[in-house]
């Protein structure tokens, strides 16, 4: 982030020597906005598609009279911002027995988690004024995909303590059924990330879309790691679904069984903070899906150019516009394939999951870092060197 | 401020570990003598990771992910004895856990 | 500030004690599970009912037999018709008064289209306590539009109050048949749909098949009835065994499964649906004119005796034993009604269990709670 | 079989009971208490009878002196249906329980424990069944009161 | 250098550790000690962070707040009726203990401060800020291809050893931990019903 940032302002002011604190709070502005205004997107979409599964409209009323007459997806646009101010301005109930201490501190934990994950994702990259591209992250750190599955373990801790200290047996049994549940499915995810690592020979996010671009054996189209660690992918979305806690994943807030598990008790704002980190999680793991087996921002075989000159309008940065645009193209399609599932599929029975995670999942992810090696392998001695 | 040395970081790990080893000696309860513990191995791997970027030798961040490592294999045969403790005694007080027999 | 609340000394290390409902999102209504649970798994449960107790046996005792009628709408309000028809039936029968053939055909025709609006509403919700809510929508789209032909006949959607001793209240609407046949050919190729969403998914299979198995010697000794005891083996139907009004002249057969478990019932309700709408189409063309009411007086005074009666309901056999001291007025009439029985089978089936199990099973007896309350 | 088809075989059967046809529903047999439970497990076992299904049991209360226990059973080997009617003192009716032979009895005895106090003895768990444990009273008895229970103006 | 902002990390990231780890040894209850547990964790991960071993840091997190934390706080809730106020978990000897522990700490900081280390340069330590060039990362920063390298190359054996350790500790925490079989076996599935 610093780079393009210190290098927009100087761009923009003609050289303004930027403070060091400044990157990091704009750069948690803008995530804090994205998340609220994308799970506003996301909340309505997974409606309008909610909907068009079941042959229904989905939300028609709330938005411009006008733009509802012309189509479903036109409809209801106010619909989520509406829900958003209903949560936000409800009466916080905190109930007469629950933990006070762990209570409080549950939604602010997930949340945190759900913000902080954010830090390593990137979503563009430029080369505007600068010799070699620079990715577009908050940062990209070296460490980027351990850093993202270590962050989700704080979930896991927050809904344990949401679970714990509600002080409901349907609480406890979600928060257990939560943290059983992320903690296994852990495993498979890590391991089925572990692929595209070997085979980018870095864990840093950045260098995984910057090596897919330039393609294994030299083969563009081979780049994008769903190809070679295919496995790995199945396994990384299925993992994925079940970390986020969606249906058909859902156990932890079953509604049929465990009334709302671990959110039961939990009302208004701290809800909302639930709530939206649920959304921003699933958002995250489409990013990193996106990143780590999509090829990220990139397209095989195309570059985009710096700026954009149209004659009439000059556009500066285009290739991180361009850049940005592919890669939520490419997020969106994901989530869209979440939603489908989630729309379509029975819940799964706690015992199933966990046969299904230690018993295939695991040995799949095992097999999936087992052809990544050999593949890599190849690569270092005929083609020299990581892919990239 | 003054600069932060090495000295610092060992002591830190020193207040740590004998923290740590506080909680280890007052506390009756196993999972807490447990979580102690897990201080005691967090001070040890401060000073491990302090002398390792201070006198530049990177060994002692290996030894420290070993450190983890071993403290997880701990923690698991630990609450593992906790568990079957509590299902013997019914509690997990280790004061009056003192019989040979299971 | 905090009570400490007492162990339970019966209890074992492991276990605690879970209430699930009467307020719960999946006990359909307020029924109160009472679960002693080791962890996941069900070591006992307790079913209380009678939270919906509205004492519909001691009302009746109040009103002369035409007024009870709409009570009787309020035992299963998922078929309203059926309740009505068991108890009109029963009045009849002790009267001796037969009602005519076009009121016999609409009586059939108005069972069959509420079986059908029942099957869809347990699909809907026996697939949302499975945890799928697309079916859910499925299920309750379609019901509306069967919904919307009893509206047409008798201008309610869910409490009918439409049969009378003697016939129907009124006459069924001029264009009732084509409308009918109109829907079920719309919807007949929709049951496929419905399957394909369930049916076919390894997940929904895991969780249904051998789960919750009842033994047809089980079925019997807890009175099981309906489509429970079908899918245990039994092919046992009422309109089969001591057919009523029109059924002996209509063709239609009983599904039957073996399994007996929470997959088998599904099933059997799903070919149920079928064979309802081929019962409604040979209806449609069998349907006689003339009267379809054979009036009777407003204050009709019964002989002295009594009689039971019973029919099948979509959730099974339920039975209406009518007791008349000669006035105008039930003696006693006691409703023997299906899920009442139903309930008790909980206790037995979700033993060892997981609490997901639980709510798969309870949902695919199809139980009623105003109906086991009364 | 119809219950004047079972009245003789009962008899023989069982030459303690009193058995009697019911003028009042053809489909009934009259019988004394003391058949209880023996009667009931013959039917239940006998290959002629073989009632497997209880379809219900209630009870019908005839003030000043009479309570009467109605069993409605049916064989779906035979296609057959009994009613058997049993008449308890209604000041202090106590029965043996049929919950040993038909799992269906618990809840159906429950019931009539509750709304009209009759007592089975040996039942695993006679509690009221619809109304709040505390209830006094029970409710389907023809000379129960209650202050919200005002007769329904004709 | 303009501003330092290492020591303000250090002495923050100080208070948090001894903080939370003084919560961990003093809490009533016990799932308290294991949030302040997980607090103190942060707080050396985030040294960890200070001194740029990030993977390590990384590992920290996902190893002890992932794994081991969450495994004690199970085996509270599986061990304690919820919400147990005031727990007992203070032995009747605090003060001989508490002495001990600070003669401890005085031998420790004792041995501490009377030895001198021949320590590299803070540069290559931390990352620094100047007023001239801005925002500088340490010099010597452990990346993890290189420790990846270490650990394949002299420590290799350790290495191995510690994987047939977690397997041997997994496979002995499940021993223990295992229900003792129960003389009758649960009924599968439909049990035949006795009328």
């Amino acid at each position: 982030m610093e780079p393009i940032f210190e290098q927009f302002v100087r761009d923009l002011t003609g050289g303004f020597q930027i403070p060091f604190w400044a990157p990091m709070l704009v750069s948690l502005g803008l995530v804090l906005a994205f998340i609220a205004l994308n799970a506003m997107f996301m909340i309505w979409l997974e409606r309008k598609i909610c909907g068009r599964i079941q042959r229904r409209l989905g939300p028609m009323l709330t938005g411009p009279k006008a733009w509802a007459r012309f189509s479903m997806w036109t409809g209801g646009w106010f619909q989520t911002p509406c829900d958003s101010v209903k949560l936000l301005l409800k009466e916080d109930i905190v109930p007469a027995q629950v933990d006070r201490f762990g209570f409080m501190l549950a939604p602010v934990l997930i949340f945190m988690a759900a913000l902080a994950v954010y830090v390593p994702l990137p979503i563009s990259s430029t080369a505007h004024g600068q010799p070699s591209p620079i990715v577009v992250a908050v940062a990209d750190l070296d460490i980027g995909l351990l850093y993202v599955v270590a962050i989700t373990t704080l979930t896991i801790l927050a809904i344990l303590t949401a679970g714990w200290a509600s002080n409901n047996k349907y609480s406890l049994l979600g928060g257990m059924r939560a943290g059983v549940q992320i903690l296994s499915y852990e495993i498979p995810m890590l391991f089925a990330l572990m692929g595209p690592m070997v085979l980018a020979g870095s864990l840093s996010l950045g260098d995984l879309v910057l090596v897919q671009h330039a393609g294994l054996f030299g083969v563009p189209f081979l780049g994008w790691f769903l190809v070679p660690s295919f496995l790995g992918a199945v396994v990384y979305l299925i993992c994925a679904v079940a970390e986020t806690n969606r249906p058909p994943f859902d156990m932890p807030e079953a509604e049929q069984e465990l009334v709302a598990g671990f959110s039961t008790e939990y009302t208004a704002m701290r809800f909302a903070m639930f709530y939206l980190a649920e959304f921003s999680n699933t958002f995250v793991v489409c990013m990193i899906f996106t990143a780590v087996f999509l090829g990220g921002w990139t397209l095989p075989g195309f570059v985009p150019p710096g700026s954009l000159n149209l004659g009439f309008f000059h556009l500066p940065y285009f290739d991180l516009l361009a850049g940005m645009a592919i890669f939520f193209a490419k997020a969106y399609a994901v989530v869209l394939l979440l939603m489908w599932i989630r729309w379509t599929f029975p819940r799964l029975r706690p015992d199933h999951l966990m046969t299904f995670g230690w018993k295939f999942l695991l040995p799949l992810s095992f097999l999936n870092l087992l052809i990544c090696t050999v593949l890599a392998a190849v690569q270092q001695i005929y083609f020299g060197g990581n892919p990239g | 401020m003054s600069p932060i040395g090495l000295n610092h970081f060992l002591g830190l790990g020193a207040v740590l570990f004998c923290l740590g080893a506080y909680g280890v000696l007052t506390r009756r309860n196993a999972i807490a003598v447990l979580m102690s513990l897990e201080l005691m191995f967090n001070a040890v791997n401060l000073n491990l990771v302090a002398f390792a970027r201070f006198l530049p030798n990177l060994d002692g961040v290996v030894l420290a992910v070993f450190v983890i490592a071993v403290a997880a294999a701990e923690a698991a045969v630990g609450v593992a004895l906790v568990l079957s403790i509590y299902r013997n005694f019914r509690h997990i007080d280790l004061d009056q856990v003192d019989t040979m027999k299971g | 500030m905090m009570r400490q609340f007492p162990a339970n000394p019966d209890l074992t290390v492991e276990e605690f004690e879970l209430n699930m409902g009467p307020q719960h999102p999946s006990t359909h209504g307020v029924l109160r599970l009472v679960l002693t649970m080791d962890g996941e798994r069900v070591v006992r449960c307790k079913p209380v009912v009678g939270y919906l107790h509205r004492s519909i046996e001691k009302m009746a005792e109040n009103r002369t037999y035409t007024q009870v009628i709409p009570v009787t709408d309020r035992l299963d309000y998922c078929t309203s018709m059926t309740s009505n028809y068991v108890y009109v039936m029963a009045v009849e029968d002790l009267a001796d008064i037969t009602a005519p053939p076009r009121a016999q055909y609409i009586r059939v025709i108005m069972s069959e289209l509420n079986r059908i609006a029942s099957h869809l509403l347990w699909y809907g919700t026996f697939a949302l306590e499975v945890g799928a809510t697309t079916p859910f929508i499925y299920g309750f789209r379609d019901r509306e539009k069967v919904l919307d032909l009893f509206e047409s006949t008798c201008g309610a959607r869910l409490l009918y109050n439409y049969l009378r001793i003697g016939g129907v209240s009124r006459d069924l609407p001029e264009d009732f048949c084509e409308r009918m046949l109109a829907f079920l050919d719309e919807w007949e190729p929709l049951i496929r749909e419905y399957e394909a969403l369930l049916d076919e998914n390894p997940i929904f299979y895991n969780r249904t098949k051998k789960v919750g198995i009842l033994s047809p010697e089980a079925a019997l000794t807890y009175g099981v009835s309906g489509p429970n005891l079908r899918a245990s083996g039994m092919a046992r139907d009422v309109r089969r065994e001591e057919p009523y009004a029109v059924y002996p002249d209509l063709e239609f057969d009983i599904p039957v499964r073996t399994e007996g478990d929470v997959f088998a019932r599904y099933r059997v309700r799903m070919e149920e649906l079928r064979q309802s709408a081929r019962i409604l189409r040979q209806c449609a063309e069998k349907l006689p004119k003339g009267p379809f009411l054979e009036p009777q007086p407003l204050r009709l005074v019964l002989p002295e005796g009594e009689t039971y009666v019973h029919l099948e309901s979509p959730r099974g056999d339920i039975g209406c034993h009518l007791v008349s001291k000669g006035t105008d007025k039930p003696y006693r009439c006691k409703f023997r009604t299906p899920s009442f029985c139903h309930i008790e089978v909980f206790e037995h089936l979700v033993r060892d269990c997981l609490i997901p199990d639980i709510m798969a099973i309870c949902a695919s007896f199809d139980v009623v709670l105003p109906e086991t309350d009364r | 079989m119809s219950p004047d088809e079972f009245l003789p075989t009962l008899k023989t059967r069982f030459p303690e009971v009193e058995f009697q046809l019911d003028p009042l529903n053809p489909r009934a047999l009259k019988m004394s208490a003391s058949g209880v439970p023996e009667v009931f497990a013959w039917l239940r076992d006998a290959p002629e009878a073989a009632m497997e299904f209880l379809e219900f049991s209630t009870a019908v209360d005839h003030p000043p002196d009479r309570l009467e226990l109605v069993y409605s059973l049916y064989s779906y080997t035979h296609r057959h249906r009994l009613v058997l009617k049993v008449d308890l003192p209604r000041h202090a009716p106590t029965i043996p329980t049929l919950a040993h032979l038909w799992q269906n009895a618990d809840w159906n005895e429950r019931e009539i424990y509750d709304l009209f106090g009759v007592f089975f003895s040996g039942h695993p768990d006679l509690r009221r069944l619809m109304m709040p444990e505390d209830w006094e009273g029970h409710p389907l008895r023809k000379d129960y009161s209650h202050p919200n229970l005002t007769p329904r103006p004709d | 250098m303009i501003f330092d902002p290492n020591p303000v990390a250090f002495w923050l990231l100080a208070a948090m550790v001894t903080g939370c780890a003084l919560a961990v040894i003093r809490a009533h209850k016990l799932y308290h000690a294991g949030l302040a547990l997980v607090g103190t964790l942060f707080g050396v991960a985030g040294l960890y962070g200070l001194l740029q071993v990030w993977f390590l840091a990384g590992v920290q997190v996902l190893v002890y707040v992932g794994a081991i934390v969450i495994l004690l706080l199970f085996a509270i809730m599986l061990t304690h009726h919820m919400m147990t106020p005031n727990l007992k978990t203070l032995s009747t000897q605090p003060w001989t203990a508490a002495a001990m522990c600070l003669m401890l700490l005085a031998v420790l900081l004792g041995g501490i401060l009377s030895s001198t280390w021949q320590t590299a340069p803070d540069t290559t330590v931390y990352p620094t800020w100047t007023s001239q060039s801005g925002f500088q990362v340490a010099e010597a920063i452990p990346s993890v291809k290189a420790l990846g390298f270490r650990l394949l190359d002299p420590f290799t054996l350790p290495f191995e050893m510690v994987s047939v350790l977690i397997l041997v500790a997994m496979i002995a925490a499940l021993a223990v931990a295992r229900k003792p079989p129960t003389p009758e076996d649960p009924a599968e599935g439909c049990e035949e019903v006795v009328p």
